[in-house]
């Protein structure tokens, strides 16, 4: 079966972003596949390349950025959204790219569930 | 269809709602601070019961085990993995996250 | 064929696939965004010729209140938009009954003409939806 | 002191637990969200119109009426501007923003 | 005379006054960063000498829970360092009756020993604090 | 009277950042004093030079660094906090700079009256 994600909260503030990426993780062990995760709202702040969290803390965005590049997963920061909140692609992390939200309809058609995460 | 809630029920409207709109048949899953729903012996425990009766109602362990609630949820909950709510997302045609 | 709709170029394989779109309105606006970015998801969501259905509870009714001036908090009103939603072909727009009864308003309230449901109509047709989307 | 409430009475616990905080004396102004606090005819006014009695009550009017709710403020709470909301904040030793 | 807190240098005026401090924590811990960093605050408070108090209350009373573990949601779990407060000085952690109550839980739920107060009481306390902190 | 103002969720998501702008402006208005805005959790986000709202829209961010300039206000971003969110010097807008959490209880004390706007 094929997912669509919308992440409409940014990284560490609210829990929605961890329970989205664990969810993510969750439909690749379950064999299915991810048609594309869209970040919207504060979630356009996943994708900012400048975070450093604490050491002993988990690195929510490298962490897309990884299962990006292992599974090949679409991740979309809506443009809308990222130039409000100052997220371009000068400090937009690996695995990332901005396009319109578009994308987010074309994921609802697409896939055979979306789930929203957010606040 | 399935319903998501991620909010405490002592402080948001979100699972009362939710309890309202919910038909026959259909499922709850609790997750993030919604899981607080799911226990046993508080002042929302007797709502949720009730609803039980019509709805599956289901909560995210790990969010559970991550508070501290580990002993404490209501019997009749079924605890899932996120492999379990991957699985009840795909079991059911829709889901709405009552955010 | 493709035709650009927010930056996008619509795969071949969406054209003629028509799915039920719900947008699930909860949240008042200017306290927080939501209410103005979902109003943005919608207008891009017309472009695609799907079934578009918007709800209004809680407090998402308020999105809807006639007199909205914003002038003095510097934040742009956007209530107009949803009255040229229709020009965008989105039509159907309810609003829960008891919501609107419990903030003490009624349908001359609001600044569009909506469809007035009772909360468990409204559960019907959340239930009948393929994607459900709320913010 | 000065209590403040920036949530809808709907969605959140905090107005009603800032009433029950607000002692005999002390002021509550609602700003954001948390004017719809202020208004007649909903299911909150009754608790609202009670605590008056014992606590003064404002409202921020640029919240009121981006949200056009200009003519629909309960009897006795006291409309004030930012200017307004400045002055509560000196005439009172100390401020809780129920967050 | 400077000494470095936080990063800061602590200006001549700031030595020698002591204000009453309130921190307000009525979030549930995990779902939100509220708690966590509301805690950060506290421990960099700790070296400024002031008279700190910290209640709980509403879902806040979640954040004292025992028996927290974080590995499966790959958070860290920081309820631990609510028993490094002592070391730190700060020793006047207050929740409310009612909060514990509704929750179904009793003090020997929490971490921590903290005296339960009444919402009554509570609300004496806050009223005499000359900062409140909440988040 | 000198006021302390902390500012603790980012800008356009939530109001408060807009509250805290309009109190901080009244305040001045009123003859008072700022000694200092402190921008903590999702706050930091107000420092982001890489915003790009739309022309119809309030800049929140520049209109910060203007308040600053204009009445020599101490804008501080917590360091923890912005670590966590991805706020450097190199992507920090003018007029803020940042610092570490004594500087919010340092405020606490020399100010007159802390207010704080949050969700």
């Amino acid at each position: 079966m094929k997912f669509g994600i919308m992440v409409n909260e940014g990284p560490y503030t609210h829990e929605a972003s961890d329970t989205a990426y664990l969810f993510a993780k969750a439909v690749l062990e379950k064999g299915h596949q991810i048609h594309r995760i869209f970040f919207y709202h504060d979630g356009v702040n996943n994708s900012t390349r400048l975070t450093e969290p604490p050491q002993d803390d988990r690195n929510i965005v490298t962490r897309w950025s990884k299962l990006a590049a292992e599974h090949q997963i679409d991740l979309v920061v809506c443009v809308a959204a990222a130039l409000r909140r100052g997220i371009r692609d000068e400090n937009l992390a690996e695995g990332f790219r901005i396009s319109g939200l578009g994308q987010l309809i074309e994921s609802g058609i697409q896939a055979d569930r979306l789930v929203v995460f957010g606040d | 269809m399935l319903h998501t809630v991620n909010k405490s029920p002592f402080e948001r409207n979100s699972l009362e709602r939710c309890l309202q709109y919910a038909k026959k048949g259909s499922a709850i899953l609790l997750i993030e601070d919604g899981v607080y729903g799911a226990l046993k012996g508080t002042a929302v425990t007797d709502k949720v019961k009730k609803a039980m009766k019509n709805v599956s109602i289901y909560a995210l362990y790990p969010d559970i085990e991550a508070r501290g609630m580990q002993d404490k949820a209501i019997d009749g909950i079924r605890l899932v993995d996120y492999g379990g709510f991957v699985d009840l997302v795909a079991e059911h045609r829709n889901v709405h996250s009552w955010l | 064929m493709s035709e650009t709709t927010g930056g996008v170029e619509m795969d071949e394989d969406v054209s003629g696939v028509i799915k039920k779109f719900l947008y699930v309105n909860r949240k008042a606006p200017y306290g927080t965004i939501y209410a103005l970015e979902s109003l943005e998801v919608v207008l891009i969501a017309a472009a695609f010729d799907q079934d578009v259905s918007l709800v209004f509870l809680d407090d998402g009714v308020y999105q809807l209140a006639k007199g909205q001036h914003t002038k003095t908090i510097d934040v742009k009103n956007f209530s107009p938009t949803y009255r040229a939603l229709e020009g965008y072909d989105i039509e159907k727009l309810y609003v829960e009954k008891e919501s609107l009864e419990a903030r003490g308003l009624t349908a001359e309230d609001l600044i569009v003409p909506v469809t007035l449901l009772p909360a468990a109509e409204m559960a019907e047709l959340m239930d009948g939806q393929d994607i459900v989307l709320s913010f």
